[in-house]
């Protein structure tokens, strides 16, 4: 009986201890961000939506390969040599026709590892994360701007010059190959002379 | 006509303060953790949100699961409603209104409130879920048990009181004679009537399950308790009456220990508007105060639940109330 | 909605049509259901804590899906979960919604390449409206998330059937393999 | 008048029921299944089923090729707890590699392991207090793991999957408030222990759900293998951090709480939680003291590798998470990993249920549950 007692004691003295605790909290301001109105600011480097400046990007695909979840697609034409691309703000002389640099911001898991390797810095993680959307084709991001046509003339001009360059290679294979015989066959020459 | 009107006040009365306690309770709960609460529905600190929240169930599909006993499910929600809505007919809202002033109003408030139980059962039976049925074995059981600590510690103020009439037992709490300065309240005449309302206190809220006795419907446990199959305006009026429910055990425990309508202050402010209004504010207190304990307090294991009540509570107030008769005879 | 709103449009006449108001109902109350499949869920959690906090917007969690208004797919899908994610989806009552919360939910995420055993976004399995991009998403993009869900609840009408549910009917729902 | 034969009693059949806990069930804590079988309240048996989020994560570390690609994926083997499960294989693949990692690097790594590890536990004992039926000290314990939070955020970018330390060191440069951050969240966190105290580790309500609940004797726990608090609940001191120092936890004073059975047996629920409450003042008095050692200055990229040259090799490193013993079994070729096992702790923690929740009633179930903090992505992985 005193046992019972005593412990009845003790629920009620916890209980009253724990609703002093939460009186006290009652009685505090709120934590509370409100969120529409309200908005913290993200740290520095926060990670929540990637971005390209295409103007920067080489097209050397370097992010492309450190993603883990193949979430970035590029694809690029090299540049005929009648066209000068110019430079990227960091220096590094352009190349490429960047034909395609999709995210697929619905795979991406936003582990940052692309944006290290890029050496123009063209990469990067933006604090933006408000961008739900009702279709989910929206969340893939499309950087390249080049239009259709000019995709097209680009690749058919590349492809011309690749297919020259490939003529003028075996040209110049065919001439080496020629000369090769010529030389073997003087050297058998020589042997038999010998 | 008149009646009519006469009628349907209580109910008006029931579903405003449901609304406000639903929206209290929110708002409580979340200035006890730090947070804001419901603040955007309708402006001023969201005082729109269940409103919001009772038009849009009744817009919500009402499911009927194919293997329920589609009677008694449809039925349930309406019949725990009926009882708890009877009831408020004899509770003395002030000096000039009251449903029915019968003259064994208590005998009568308690055998209506007996018929939550079995209303609880009939959702939790025909539900044909496995969590609904354990929830309402669950509420069965504690129902029934809470129910003899509850009329215990009522029976205690009826021998001070001598009335079943709650309408009585309020009148005869009016004006500051104890002391010279405290209230005429039934719990400063007998010092044995503060243990009553203790014991009957912690029944309450075993009756309207609230924690740390919420069994019946404990979310981490039975996903949603005797509830669970129920969906739209059917489970809304479970939310209903269980805040209707809580209300009325709080208005009881109103009259029976804290003089019902009566002004603490004798004579000052009183009349028939301010004795609803000190009404209401007493039965809000006790219901501020079963908030308060749900957003502290774990909860009880189903078992301990009836320890407490068959080896403390029940003991406890057939003592008390053998001292309190003790006590009345002497005095 | 027609000729009144028009004639009484500069005045200081209200006209609050039955859908608008429904409308509000339904977008003010979305309580969603509690249930969490991975790491999302834990900052579904921390949503709901006290720092962002659900309530203001009148959404609260119920663990029941017969009470809930809508869905947050909170984590990776998997073959396993599939199918017990459209009971669930079924055990919901109208008008009922569905947000794809974190990249694994939207397309499978992470694990769209190798992973053999996980679904390759909800979509496939229930119709879903909103779309949260993130992995997992902050606690404000999922309120955000909540906002659109909310502009479009106000945007709907009661007659014509919802959107995504046209595209659920005529879309044919891709067979699942569950091994 | 015919003699009123009384019906024949039917034989009184003592049916239990099956029930199904989860995969949708709000105190699963994910997406676990157990397949329930009740006897009234009184649970006779419990299977659990588990597999509703396997990720593949050993498949990916096959199929990815590169040591570096695989760490975003450990984050998310147990997600609470993500830079504890970085720890463990990076530690790895450097003993694989044999890279030497600056000083400065290991007493980042120690703080924020530790600072992981308070706000798993505060996570885990919230959750804890969620199934009781406690809803208050749930958000109290959020409040406090949103200031860690914000730290792990300022240092790494994001709020829960990190990928912040990498082969030989660390992904980005230290902030230079982080000291000051953390010592501010060290001071204001300790009297918020002696609050989450008065609310529920005294309360008597929480006492009679845990104390002699799920009782999990020492030999039992040896026998199933368990670790972490789950193991130390039960009375053996018995933490990697102590018994077999990995990175620098040999440089620092920390007791090992155990469970001693203050409030009913040893090895209950109660005892599995104090664990964790005490488990976190001690991270506490690691991360002080790593913060008064840390040398201020030091690249934390010095050592990390430009590209990583696989080595032929096998290499098992276990780590203490907050959940118990972390092991990481890398065989590896010279293209690259062959296979990468990891040993959960969540996982075999869970494999006790069957034997400890035997004769408890629904609700206890729900308490072991809890009190085994387990992490389905890493049950599953």
């Amino acid at each position: 009986m005193v046992q019972t007692l005593k412990k009845s004691w003790t629920t009620f003295k916890t209980i009253f201890t724990g609703m002093g605790v939460t009186m006290r909290h009652l009685l505090q301001p709120s934590v509370t961000l409100r969120y529409p109105e309200e908005r913290d600011e993200l740290p520095s480097g926060a990670r929540s939506k990637l971005f390209v400046h295409i103007d920067d990007c080489i097209g050397c695909k370097l992010c492309e390969r450190a993603c883990p979840v193949n979430c970035i697609a590029i694809e690029t034409v090299q540049a005929t040599k009648d066209v000068d691309l110019g430079k990227t703000s960091t220096g590094n002389p352009k190349r490429f026709w960047i034909t395609t640099f999709n995210i697929d911001m619905s795979k991406c898991m936003y582990c940052d590892m692309c944006v290290p390797p890029c050496p123009t810095e063209c990469i990067s993680m933006v604090p933006e994360y408000e961008y739900s959307e009702y279709d989910r084709n929206n969340l893939l991001f499309q950087f390249s701007e080049l239009s259709a046509d000019k995709v097209t003339e680009v690749k058919e001009k590349a492809e011309k010059e690749q297919e020259e360059k490939q003529r003028k290679k075996k040209e110049a294979a065919r001439k080496k190959k020629a000369q090769k015989a010529d030389q073997t066959s003087k050297a058998k020459q020589k042997n038999s002379e010998g | 006509m008149a009646l009519l009107i006469f009628a349907t006040l209580p109910l008006l009365l029931i579903v405003g303060y449901a609304l406000f306690a639903i929206w209290l309770e929110r708002k409580v709960s979340a200035h006890i953790q730090d947070r804001l609460g419901p603040m955007r529905v309708g402006g001023w600190h969201g005082w729109a949100q269940t409103i919001a929240d009772m038009l849009k169930l009744i817009q919500k599909e009402d499911i009927i699961p194919t293997n329920a006993s589609r009677f008694l499910f449809k039925s349930a929600p309406f019949v725990l409603f009926a009882a708890s809505y009877a009831a408020f007919s004899v509770i003395p809202f002030s000096s000039a209104y009251i449903g029915s002033s019968i003259n064994i109003g208590v005998f009568y408030l308690l055998a209506v409130t007996s018929l939550l139980t079995l209303s609880v059962i009939m959702g939790a039976w025909a539900s044909n879920n496995k969590w609904s049925l354990l929830g309402g074995m669950r509420t069965a059981a504690q129902m029934v048990s809470y129910e003899v600590p509850t009329i215990m510690s009522v029976l205690s103020v009826l021998v001070v009181a001598g009335s079943l009439n709650l309408m009585t037992i309020s009148e005869m709490q009016t004006g500051n004679d104890i002391l010279g300065f405290l209230p005429n309240w039934l719990i400063f005449q007998n010092p044995f009537l503060i243990v009553a309302f203790i014991i009957f206190f912690i029944s309450i809220v075993a009756e309207s399950h609230r924690v740390p006795f919420d069994l019946p419907e404990s979310e981490s446990e039975l996903v949603a308790g005797f509830q669970t199959e129920y969906s739209g305006m059917r489970w809304g009026i479970f939310m209903l009456a269980e805040y209707a429910d809580m209300l009325l055990l709080s208005l009881l425990g109103a009259v029976l220990f804290f003089g019902g309508w009566a002004s603490p202050f004798g004579s000052y402010l009183s009349g028939p508007v301010w004795g609803f209004i000190w009404f209401m504010l007493k039965g809000l207190l006790f219901v501020f105060v079963m908030m308060w304990m749900r957003w502290t307090l774990p909860r009880y294991r189903v078992d301990q639940l009836m320890e407490i009540c068959w080896t403390i509570l029940i003991p406890v107030s057939f003592i008390n109330f053998v001292l309190i008769a003790l006590w009345e005879m002497t005095f | 909605m027609g000729l009144l709103d028009k004639k009484y449009h500069d005045s200081n006449i209200i006209i609050v049509s039955l859908e608008s108001a429904l409308n509000w109902a339904r977008k003010s109350s979305l309580w969603y259901e509690q249930f969490g499949l991975a790491c999302c869920a834990i900052e579904m959690m921390a949503t709901a804590a006290s720092d962002y906090d659900f309530d203001r917007f009148g959404i609260i969690p119920r663990s029941s899906p017969r009470q809930a208004d809508v869905m947050i797919v909170a984590g990776t899908v998997t073959m396993k979960m599939a199918s017990r994610i459209e009971r669930l989806y079924e055990q919901m009552s109208e008008p009922r919604y569905v947000i794809s919360m974190g990249s694994c939910s939207n397309s499978g995420g992470p694990y769209w390449e190798h992973g053999y055993h996980v679904l390759k976004g909800v979509d496939k399995v229930i119709p879903v409206d909103v779309y949260v991009p993130g992995c997992p998403p902050r606690p404000e993009a999922l309120l955000e998330g909540f906002l659109k869900l909310q502009e479009r609840i106000s945007n709907e009408t009661i007659i014509e059937p919802r959107e995504t549910e046209q595209e659920s009917t005529e879309e044919e729902k891709e067979p699942i393999e569950v091994e | 008048m015919a003699p009123v034969t009384s019906p024949q009693p039917a034989a009184i059949e003592n049916r239990t029921m099956t029930i199904n806990m989860g995969p949708q069930h709000p105190s699963t804590h994910g997406v676990l299944r157990l397949e329930v079988t009740v006897d009234g309240e009184v649970v006779t048996k419990v299977k659990p089923d588990i597999g509703y989020l396997h990720r593949c994560f050993e498949k990916y570390a096959e199929s990815l090729g590169d040591y570096a690609k695989v760490v975003p994926y450990t984050d998310r083997i147990d997600y609470v707890s993500a830079l504890h499960q970085e720890m463990g294989y990076v530690i790895a693949v450097e003993k694989l590699l044999e890279l030497e990692v600056p000083e400065r690097v290991e007493y980042m790594r120690v703080i924020l392991a530790e600072l992981q590890r308070i706000a798993s536990h505060l996570l885990g004992i919230g959750t804890f207090g969620l199934d009781l039926g406690a809803f208050t000290p749930f958000l109290y314990c959020f409040i406090e793991r949103e200031n860690i939070l914000r730290i792990l955020e300022k240092v790494s970018g994001a709020r829960l999957l990190y990928n912040y330390l990498c082969v030989g060191g660390l992904m980005r440069d230290i902030p230079t408030d982080f000291t000051s951050d953390t010592w501010e969240f060290v001071t204001s966190f300790r009297p918020k222990i002696k609050e989450l105290n008065d609310l529920l580790t005294t309360n008597s309500i929480f006492i009679d759900r845990t104390a002699n609940i799920g009782v999990l004797p020492a030999e039992v726990a040896l026998n199933y293998s368990a670790s972490g608090p789950m193991l130390r609940g039960s009375g053996v001191s018995w933490d990697l951090r102590k018994n077999d120092p990995y990175s620098i936890y040999d440089r620092f004073e920390f007791n090992v709480p155990v469970g001693q059975g203050e409030m009913g047996t040893v090895g209950d629920c109660w005892d599995r939680y104090i664990v964790r409450v005490r488990e976190m003042e001690e991270s506490l008095k690691i991360i002080e003291q790593a913060l008064d050692q840390m040398p201020g200055e030091g690249d934390v990229k010095e050592a990390v590798p430009r590209r990583i040259r696989s080595k032929e090799g096998e290499v098992y490193v276990r780590t203490e998470t907050p959940r118990g013993e972390l092991g990481y079994y890398i065989i590896s070729e010279k293209s690259g990993p062959y296979r990468i096992k990891a040993r959960t702790p969540s996982f075999v923690n869970l494999s006790i249920l069957p034997a400890i929740s035997k004769g408890a009633l629904v609700a206890d179930l729900v308490a072991i549950v809890g009190s085994i903090d387990i992490v389905l992505g890493g049950v599953d992985r």
